[in-house]
């Protein structure tokens, strides 16, 4: 059934809430490398899909496949601990904790020192250098004593982009990236998301459409929680079906 | 001693003045630690103790408020339970002050751990209520189990000695016996909240669904924190009891959580003198309001009102804001929250 | 099996006076919560006072009971808003924990200064002449008062529910509570609705006070241990959930009432032990919802 | 540095050393609940009644000016405790009395037996003050479970009453009433056919009285107390209990007849020790008490008269207030004569004095706001009081 080119495969997938069926048979198959775009119409259910992901909501009925292995009934925790990382639509930094220690706490549980409450902080030093290579791989390194909640809206997104890196993932699920950041930030953080595409497979959620148009190799359309459309930008924006969806959904 | 103990104190910014903020607390703890150990000739000792049990269990609560976002007004649960079975080893099991210290602090423990089995989940507004409601089971408990002796209380807790030799009915012996518990209990907590462990629990309090992401067990962590702080409130209450020599139904009614509430928030969430700060400021209003006319509870009531409406910070938190706030004029131009 | 019908339906019936009591309580705290996000800790307090506010028009101005039932909550309402609009109001923005700690305060001000003018012991407010007297209910003769408590408290319980999910102010309110900025665009003044949202619960509250005064000992502390249960039963209902906070209450007032017959001293506990077993196995209370994203 | 410390402490210790408390004076320290749910029943009032004592001794004896303090210990014993050991460590008090709670009343005898003060134990029933747990420094004027439940309840069995239903606090306090009012009913050849403990704090007590209805009672006695008590009478009356059968509410004071309002209260039987309308003396100082009061004294509020007028007879007596237990030895030699308690006090350290049963009138019988009750009956009382030699007091 599985194939080993696929990260991620998504069989049939559905979350209904009360009467509500916010996901509906949804299928996506995503390639171990590249950027997958999942757009679509407000409400589409697009978030809802990430959510189901990574476990934060349980399905009502479908298949999560990741590597081969069906995850389906895992825990969030274990979700992560598989290597299948997110960032969210509002960015998800930890606003009292200091840009390096946002991301030594990503660093931390993978080096062992998440639990120790009798040693000092200083021994998190050891994480220090892999952390600063991390902040200069974002452009971060002059902020690291900065609490985070200080950054900028662009810089915000770029520290969660750094955290979740930091957890060396297989799989980075970045939910609206471009969402509330200026336009002078949107083309580095554009390059810095292409440039991990190389190592990495990426499932992205995003409204700018000329961001999609560029960096995505993959893209999927969600309306009305199913899939009416897949397949890169240029076959799927000449889709009658995406159009309708997009006009139909503008005044909704 | 101004720190808030929030990380960004402790930053490794090299800014001009890193060595002032550095050495301020440092001196400042040292200065309280002095003014500790001579106060009893002072102040009367008594309600010095009373003050330093409080305290504890203000640290106690602001470790799970502060630094783990869980606000609980539940701890009477810990207290009384401690209070309760410090003093029945002390008095029926006949065992030292420090092993029925550690029986208390255990029997909290597992209280605690016992809440979390049902409140871990739930955050917030939620947490506090089924704090709440869980508490009152602990009180009925309490109120039926034969060993309390009902309202009469757990009277005549004998204070023992300790090492053989250090009697703590001198009241000398037992002030310095509190102080070395207290000044232990909020190295503990210091420790704790300054280390690995520490950064994940404000990570986990900032943004829980974040920390999830990052592969943390969030659930656990918070579970973790809750029975330490558990056990912290149990060694105030346990202390309590063989202070007051007493173990009664009123350290497990629902108005003994208001009042750690009350205490942690005057002082100030999230810093760590803030618990010794607020036990201050309350028994002094208790002392100081007792032998009037006018009811204590509506002074206790009016000060943290205004405490929540204009110093939300408490006390150490006001006044460290405001040097803070200087010594930012001092530096660069005036760059504040 | 019909003897235990028949001891079982007076019970019924008691249990509903004080599931009374409860939905008015719980419903005007679940509206305060819902819609502005406080917890209104000073809810029992507000109840007392409206209670003694019955009393006191009583026994001062010779003013009865039909009108205490309007007089009291204007007078709570009123001085509620006034403190919605000096000091809860500059809490909205922060977290959710202030509000409660705020009103916590309050709670400890109003208890402590009605116990010194008026004493601890409480006063009796005797039930109004015109509902005096029992009911035959073919199977036990029921207090007149008490029945009238019942149809009172599902009459505006109903009122509230129909106001909150059915009309158009109601739909104002939820919008508030969710998108501010847009109300204020169709220039709707949302501090005033938020300010009338307060003072509509807290009028719920002395409603509640005095239809209690009555049954209940008009004292300062009456407030306190209803206030406890009521909290659990907001929880078991789903907070924020006007439906499932009314159905817990009357729910829970019939489960209190049986336990006094199986475990007289626990009474008092069975609303805690069923909100912790619900929360164990239905975490999201009976009526809420579950929090979709966030 | 922990040298320096050393040294800092040792030169501190020689500046300040123990403050000793002046000894020409005479200090009473009330310690009582001045803002809780007892605070009618002693509270301020209780205070008044001390500052009158000390006024009708001429504010002082032996040629030692006499002072009067007072605390609230809001119900907390840990508030009381650090109180009343700073009053006997740094305040010079001498004598400590009221308590209000069982709790507090135990744990502060307990204190005052090892400061050799003396305690006037007002408010606590617990009788374990001169029982298992009796103090040498102790004279105990309160009520206690025994008298309370004693005495009115045998009244009413006398009078026909021989099916009880018993309404419980479920609290220490309650529990030995309900043993003892058991007894006696089984003794007097009634019998009790259902109780039922009910916990604190409770607002509704329907479910109980239908149950005391069901069970064709046709006496229901309320064994409870505060705000409890006031709420089950007047439920009970609200559903017609009233017509069938008799109110017994041993621990009712004047306090609640006052909250409960005649309407509501009349035909309660209730066990009581003074009542401000009895004879010439009590209306007497009712009359100055409500002058600052504006309500007629409790109970309690007589018996702080009493108990400090007695105890300063016994320094007066004595020429000398240093030793708590010779003072109570003193007390205890010379009888109670005072305001209308008439009697003694026992080795055990219980004040003996006669008993009223009263009934709280209806609002037609009543010719005031604090006429309340018609007093019906005497009990001596060694016949009030537990005897002597049941108590289990040993020093």
């Amino acid at each position: 059934m599985s194939d080993k080119n696929y990260a991620l495969q998504l069989d049939g997938l559905s979350k209904r809430f009360g009467h509500f069926l916010a996901v509906n048979n949804v299928s996506l198959n995503v390639r171990e490398f590249g950027i997958h775009g999942i757009i679509g119409p407000n409400g589409a259910g697009k978030t809802t899909v990430f959510n189901l992901l990574t476990k934060f909501l349980s399905p009502t009925s479908g298949t999560i496949r990741f590597q081969g292995k069906d995850i389906t009934a895992l825990p969030p925790v274990a979700v992560a601990r598989q290597g299948i990382v997110r960032s969210f639509q509002i960015s998800a930094v930890f606003p009292n904790l200091t840009v390096l220690q946002n991301i030594e706490v990503a660093l931390q549980r993978q080096a062992g020192l998440a639990s120790q409450f009798w040693r000092s902080r200083q021994v998190l030093g050891r994480l220090r250098e892999r952390a600063f290579e991390l902040l200069r791989a974002v452009k971060l390194e002059k902020f690291a004593g900065v609490e985070a909640k200080s950054l900028p809206y662009g810089r915000k997104r770029t520290l969660e982009i750094a955290t979740t890196l930091a957890m060396e993932p297989k799989l980075l699920l970045l939910d609206e990236p471009m969402a509330g950041v200026g336009h002078e930030d949107i083309a580095s953080i554009s390059e810095l998301i292409r440039s991990l595409a190389d190592r990495h497979a990426i499932i992205m959620i995003e409204h700018n459409l000329s961001v999609v148009a560029t960096i995505c190799d993959q893209i999927t359309v969600l309306a009305r929680g199913e899939v009416i459309a897949e397949g890169p930008y240029a076959e799927v924006s000449k889709n009658p079906a995406v159009r309708e969806a997009y006009i139909g959904g503008a005044d909704a | 001693m101004t720190t808030t103990f929030e990380p960004n104190t402790i930053t490794t910014t090299p800014k001009r003045t890193t060595t002032i903020s550095r050495r301020l607390p440092a001196v400042g703890v040292v200065a309280l630690l002095i003014l500790a150990l001579v106060a009893p000739y002072y102040f009367y000792p008594f309600l010095l103790m009373k003050l330093m049990c409080m305290a504890l269990m203000a640290a106690s609560f602001n470790l799970l408020f502060g630094y783990g976002g869980m606000l609980s007004f539940g701890h009477a649960a810990f207290i009384g339970s401690a209070a309760y079975i410090a003093g029945y080893a002390a008095k029926e099991m006949h065992l030292s002050p420090i092993l029925a210290i550690i029986l208390g602090m255990a029997a909290a423990t597992v209280v605690g751990w016992l809440f979390g089995l049902v409140a871990i989940r739930r955050r917030g507004i939620q947490f506090a209520m089924i704090t709440l409601a869980l508490a009152q089971l602990v009180y009925f408990i309490f109120l039926q189990a034969p060993f309390t002796h009902g309202e009469d209380g757990l009277q005549d807790i004998p204070r023992g000695t300790v090492l053989g030799f250090l009697n703590l009915g001198n009241s000398l012996t037992m002030y310095y016996f509190i102080l070395a518990f207290t000044v232990a209990g909020f190295l503990f907590v210091y420790r704790m909240v300054n280390s690995p462990f520490g950064q994940v629990v404000i990570a986990i309090r900032d943004n829980e669904a974040r920390a999830t992401s990052l592969g943390y067990n969030v659930h656990g962590y918070k579970l973790a924190v809750l029975m330490i702080a558990a056990a912290i409130a149990g060694l105030g209450g346990a202390l309590k009891a063989l202070l007051f020599q007493i173990a009664t139904l009123n350290d497990a009614t629902y108005l003994a959580s208001t009042e750690v509430v009350i205490v942690a928030v005057v002082g100030g969430i999230g810093t760590m003198v803030g618990p010794i700060a607020g036990a201050a400021a309350v028994v002094g209003l208790d002392w100081f309001f007792a032998e009037s006319e006018f009811p204590v509870m509506v002074i206790n009531g009016l000060v943290f009102m205004a405490c929540v409406l204009l110093f939300r910070q408490g006390i150490v938190g006001t006044i460290a804001a405001a040097f803070e706030k200087r010594r930012a004029q001092g530096t660069e131009e005036s760059k504040d929250a | 099996m019909n003897d235990l019908f028949n001891a079982l339906l007076p019970q019924f019936f008691l249990g509903l006076v004080n599931g009374s009591i409860y939905a008015l309580l719980s419903v005007g705290l679940t509206v305060i919560f819902g819609l502005l996000r406080i917890v209104n800790f000073v809810h029992g307090a507000q109840f007392m006072v409206g209670a003694f506010l019955s009393y006191l028009l009583l026994v001062y101005f010779g003013i009865g009971f039909w009108w205490s039932l309007v007089i009291a909550p204007l007078v709570v309402g009123l001085a509620s808003a006034a403190i919605e609009r000096t000091m809860i109001s500059r809490l909205y923005n922060i977290d959710h924990m202030y509000g409660l700690l705020f009103t916590l305060g309050l709670t400890l001000v109003l208890e402590g200064l009605f116990r010194y003018w008026f004493g601890s012991a409480g006063r009796a407010y005797v039930v109004p002449e015109s509902l005096s007297g029992v009911v035959n209910l073919g199977f036990m003769y029921f207090p007149r008062y008490r029945l009238f408590v019942v149809v009172a408290s599902v009459v505006l319980c109903l009122g509230t529910w129909l106001l909150i999910e059915r009309t158009r102010a109601g739909s104002y309110l939820r919008a508030a509570h969710e998108n501010p900025q847009l109300l204020r665009t169709f220039g709707i003044n949302v501090s005033l609705l938020l300010t009338a949202t307060y003072a509509f619960g807290a009028a719920l509250a002395a409603v509640a006070g005095t239809l209690a005064a009555p049954i209940y000992q008009v004292g300062p502390f009456m407030g306190t241990h209803i206030m406890v249960v009521v909290f659990a039963i907001v929880v078991i209902g789903g907070m924020g959930s006007v439906k499932g906070t009314i159905a817990a209450s009357f729910l829970l007032g019939i489960a209190e009432t049986v336990t006094k017959i199986a475990f007289p001293q626990a009474a008092s506990m069975a609303v805690f032990v069923i909100m912790a077993a619900l929360l164990v196995l239905r975490p999201e209370g009976l009526f809420g919802r579950q929090e979709s994203t966030r | 540095m922990i040298r320096k410390t050393a040294a800092a402490l040792a030169v501190l210790a020689a500046l300040t050393g123990p403050l000793m408390a002046d000894e020409n004076t005479i200090r009473i320290g009330v310690l009582t609940d001045m803002s809780g749910p007892f605070a009618d029943i002693v509270g301020q009032g209780a205070v008044e009644s001390v500052r009158l004592a000390v006024s009708d001794a001429g504010g002082k004896v032996n040629n030692k000016p006499i002072e009067v303090i007072f605390a609230d210990h809001q119900n907390k014993p840990d508030v009381a405790l650090s109180i009343l050991r700073q009053w006997y460590e740094e305040r010079g008090v001498d004598v400590a009395m009221e308590f209000t709670t069982s709790t507090v009343g135990l744990a502060a005898q307990a204190l005052t037996r090892s400061a050799n003060k003396v305690a006037l134990p007002l408010g606590p029933a617990t009788s374990d003050l001169y029982g298992a747990k009796c103090s040498p420094n102790s004279v105990v004027w309160g009520m206690d479970n025994y008298a309370f439940g004693n005495a009115a309840p045998k009244v009413v069995v006398k009078r026909g009453g021989d099916k009880w239903f018993l309404l419980v606090t479920d609290y220490t306090f309650g529990h030995q009433l309900q043993e003892l009012v058991t007894n006696l009913v089984t003794s007097e050849g009634g019998k009790v056919v259902g109780a039922v403990r009910h916990p604190l704090g409770t607002p509704d007590f329907s479910t109980y009285l239908l149950q005391a209805q069901s069970l064709g009672a046709n006496v229901i006695a309320f064994i409870n107390s505060g705000n409890d008590m006031s709420t089950s009478i007047k439920q009970a009356r609200e559903f017609g209990l009233n017509t069938k059968m008799q109110f017994v509410a041993p621990a009712f004071q004047i306090p609640n007849a006052l909250a409960l309002g005649l309407t509501v209260g009349q035909g309660v039987i209730v066990t009581n020790s003074v009542y401000w309308d009895q004879s010439d003396v009590t209306r007497a100082f009712s009359k100055r008490f409500m002058e600052k009061m504006k309500k007629v004294p409790s109970e309690n509020q007589f018996m702080a008269y009493a108990a400090v007028q007695h105890y300063l007879k016994a320094v007066g007596q004595m020429k000398s207030h240093t030793d708590g237990k010779a003072v109570v030895e003193q007390m205890k030699k010379m009888p109670v004569s005072e305001l209308d308690f008439k009697g003694r006090i026992r080795k055990d350290g219980r004040v003996i004095y006669d008993l009223n049963i009263a009934s709280v009138k209806a609002p037609a019988e009543s010719s005031g706001p604090f006429d309340v009750y018609k007093l019906t009956g005497k009990v001596p009382g060694d016949e009030g009081f537990v005897p002597e030699d049941k108590t289990g007091c040993t020093f």
